[in-house]
């Protein structure tokens, strides 16, 4: 390509592409991507949606982008405070349309680990937990993930355990955008710079890969709120996320 | 649990004194974000130990309460410094070396056990966790719909916290609570637990308290007492006030630095100016 | 469910026309203070019928609704006319001559099935209810303790009334609702129903707002339309701008004063002066 | 007696005396005798206890006394909004000392029937129901109610209904004090100006009468603090209390 995508370009566009109109959207703690995937939407596309967040913000306005994706920041400019029991009951009532959830593992039925590596009870390494994902990924329309390593120690043929599971609707990496139809992850398009056979090679479950496409290159105004949201490149280096 | 005098107001080493060892305590704010962490130094101070630690999302105040063995049981649903800092790096050592016992939970599976514990009921029916290994590992029991919808539902056991500590931006000369910006789960908390603590950031005067009693998050009848603590939060946030301090965080994370961290505390040095985050 | 424009303000008319005869409605309020009583009398002038009402506390509202033949059901705890008034006498007869079937409820109970609803969980454990008659009159099941405790619980199955109608002391030109004084049941109604519809005292800008979200009951995405009327919960009261208008309650309560009272309502007559109780 | 005690003043007086210091104490919707006697506690007896509402109200100072027991004004003064959900939670788990519950017939067990005269399914009148007594009635550590008729109409053998049941403590009429003592509700004491043979006879279940005595007349702050509450005898004169 002419052109060349930042892996961490490509995952925060990507995740706001699942963004639609109309619909109530959440991002929770431990997300800084989804967080800037929701401001990107926000300033890149020409339709409403409501954006909740764990810092109890409703469509708010903030002044900076915060590194903490739970910081208060995220509440400014809000005109409600819709606080953790709120949202969690909205999600479990069938009112929540896309939640961002986090994982370290995710298998091909769109399952996810965040609990452990290793056995639960003698974990390698002890992660830190699901937090709404075993709730929210169930009872959530849906539900979206990313990681920002796409290696077969992340995309797994067997988790070291199920934290949350049901719900999943797509998955980003560096390198790809998985959706789930008929119950698996099935590839629905890749970096330009990468080809179909890396991704596979890549995933540790069967990705089937008919219908798949180049993802398409960011829009101008995608690019311009993306750089807008990070203009000295600080997430970008927090993230620290290589196509290889 | 009632009292209606003004002599609430107490010091920390008082309030911190409040809570014996092996006390399970549920601590307010979330991560980085209006924890109780002065009272949760304080803890640490007087050598706490076998404490439960009852939390949605705890992070500095389980990391730094385990760094210095004063835990014994957790019940979580996630865990971590957060900002840009990942895993709680001491938490995590004390989980994998079995120094102390998880009960690991969804968030809203512990916020349900403290509405059962709120509402007088002996569980709580909690949506989702279908399909997940928690209920399993938990012991959860699914029931039907005794009213034949077809639906069945987890449900959790009742969580009785000991203790409730909550960090206010205002309390009243009485007790009374305000938080500014999200509560968290300190609501919820508040009425799960056998007594409440507070740590604040100041006290305001009753009349502003009688002008909008609707932000009263605690009425002082539920609060046991309190200890006045001027970023009594940090290194951690407090909004509007003052936000997270990251630099100390980063300094916290320092294998040598648990002294230091605790003697630079604003209950100890308590000129040192705000740092806005 | 979601709405995000400013196009939320409407007329009492097409409030009123949202709701469809045989709607399941549940009333903010209680008895004769903040009751979205406006949009109940305007559902009589638009000769609604079949309506099931859900409210622990109801009164005026309901009475008025029996009165004028709009009411097939009701859910409740208590209703009277309070006040000094006793009972509420043309909810009474509609009850006694069987013109509606009553589901008898404690005011927790139905609370209860409401908090079932808006958790999304098919039932909810409530406490007490032991000894009384109310259980097996309305089928409700007990559930043993399945974590040994010993303890059993009568728990009601979900209650998801299609509108929530909710009488407000502000709005924002967005939707948002604030409440002044206590919120009675509104929150958990807000959060229950299918559909939330307002009707507000008066619009207050967006800045007031956001300067305190901590004081928004109901936030803006999850109402779907409000209608503005000064006064609209007479003659009951709506703190603090007017209290109980005691005499016009007096000559509802007459027999031949129906139209009379329907005509003097303040959505008809907006100049009428506010009456203080 | 030389001295007369109007039923009206009997009534409120013996339904604040059960008010302790320190404890939880809460009046409810159609209650105002009951909001009388705890606003004449806190005028009368030298200690604290915590007054809540059915309007929010926590240890308000109402800038008057208003006609409907529920009414905002009983929230004035409040520095918190203590509202329906919080109160009955508070009680379900065993944190309410006191409730002041309302009741049409009462039996001899301290059960109450506020629901219907007749059979349920074809009332001879139906009454306004229970508001939160089923509930509160068996989870508030004590539980009083009052009749301003004292007759076999509304202390009866057998309840038409059993709207509420358990944790019975006291019972107030215009002619005597009942409590419950091993589950029966026994003579307390008896208003000066009737006698025990006169309360027994007007009593449709059989009352215990050993024990009792006559009830203590008013102290003058108890009297002072009624007459201040109730200046120009409205409440008396709704309440329509007689003695015989």
């Amino acid at each position: 390509m002419a052109e060349s995508w930042s892996p961490f370009s490509y995952l925060v566009t990507n995740l706001a592409r699942f963004v639609r109109p109309d619909e109530v959207t959440f991002s929770g703690v431990n997300s800084s991507l989804p967080m800037l995937a929701c401001l990107l939407a926000k300033r890149a596309y020409d339709f409403d949606f409501v954006y909740l967040n764990v810092a109890g913000g409703v469509d708010p306005e903030p002044s900076h982008v915060p590194l903490s994706s739970s910081d208060p920041v995220l509440a400014e400019g809000s005109t409600a405070v819709f606080a953790n029991e709120d949202f969690y009951d909205l999600c479990t009532r069938g009112r929540m349309d896309l939640c961002f959830l986090g994982a370290a593992q995710i298998d091909g039925y769109g399952r996810t680990n965040v609990s452990c590596i290793g056995d639960w009870h003698r974990p390698k390494v002890r992660l830190p937990g699901g937090g709404g994902g075993a709730v929210m990924l169930p009872t959530a329309r849906r539900a979206c993930t990313w990681r920002t390593e796409h290696s077969r120690r992340t995309l797994v043929e067997r988790l070291d355990f199920v934290t949350a599971a049901g719900g999943m609707y797509g998955v980003v990496t560096p390198i790809a955008v998985l959706v789930l139809r008929e119950g698996r992850l099935r590839l629905d398009s890749w970096h330009p710079e990468v080809d179909v056979e890396e991704v596979v090679e890549r995933t540790g479950f069967d990705l089937v890969t008919t219908d798949a496409r180049p993802t398409p290159m960011p829009t101008d105004r995608e690019r311009a709120a993306l750089h807008a949201l990070d203009p000295d490149g600080r997430f970008e280096r927090d993230a620290a996320v290589r196509l290889r | 649990m009632t009292s209606t005098g003004n002599e609430k107001i107490t010091s920390l080493a008082d309030l911190a004194g409040r809570i014996p060892s092996g006390a399970s305590v549920t601590l307010g704010g979330s991560f980085l974000h209006r924890g109780p962490f002065a009272l949760v130094r304080e803890l640490v101070r007087q050598r706490r130990t076998g404490l439960e630690i009852i939390k949605q999302s705890p992070g500095y105040d389980i990391d730094l309460l385990c760094r210095a063995g004063c835990v014994a049981r957790a019940r979580a649903g996630i865990v971590a410094m957060e900002g840009n800092f990942g895993l709680a790096p001491w938490y995590r050592r004390a989980v994998e070396t079995g120094a102390i016992v998880l009960e690991e939970h969804a968030c809203a599976s512990l916020t349900a056990g403290l509405r059962a514990a709120a509402f007088g009921v002996p569980f709580q029916p909690c949506g989702g966790l279908h399909g997940s290994d928690l209920p399993a590992l938990n012991g959860w029991k699914r029931i039907e719909d005794p009213y034949g919808s077809g639906r069945s539902v987890w449900v959790i056991p009742e969580i009785v916290p000991d203790v409730a500590v909550v960090h206010a931006n205002e309390v009243s000369p009485q007790g009374d609570v305000r938080v500014f910006g999200t509560p968290h789960w300190d609501r919820i908390m508040s009425r799960a637990a056998r007594r409440v603590l507070v740590v604040a950031e100041k006290v305001a005067p009753v009349e502003t308290f009688r002008a909008r009693p609707e932000l009263t998050l605690i009425p002082h009848f539920m609060v046991e007492a309190v200890a006045v603590v001027p970023q009594g939060a940090w290194p951690g946030s407090c909004s509007p006030y003052y936000g997270v301090d990251y630099p100390a965080v980063s300094h916290y994370l320092r294998d040598d630095a648990l002294d230091e961290h605790l003697a630079q505390a604003p209950e100890v040095e308590p000129t040192r100016e705000v740092v806005h985050g």
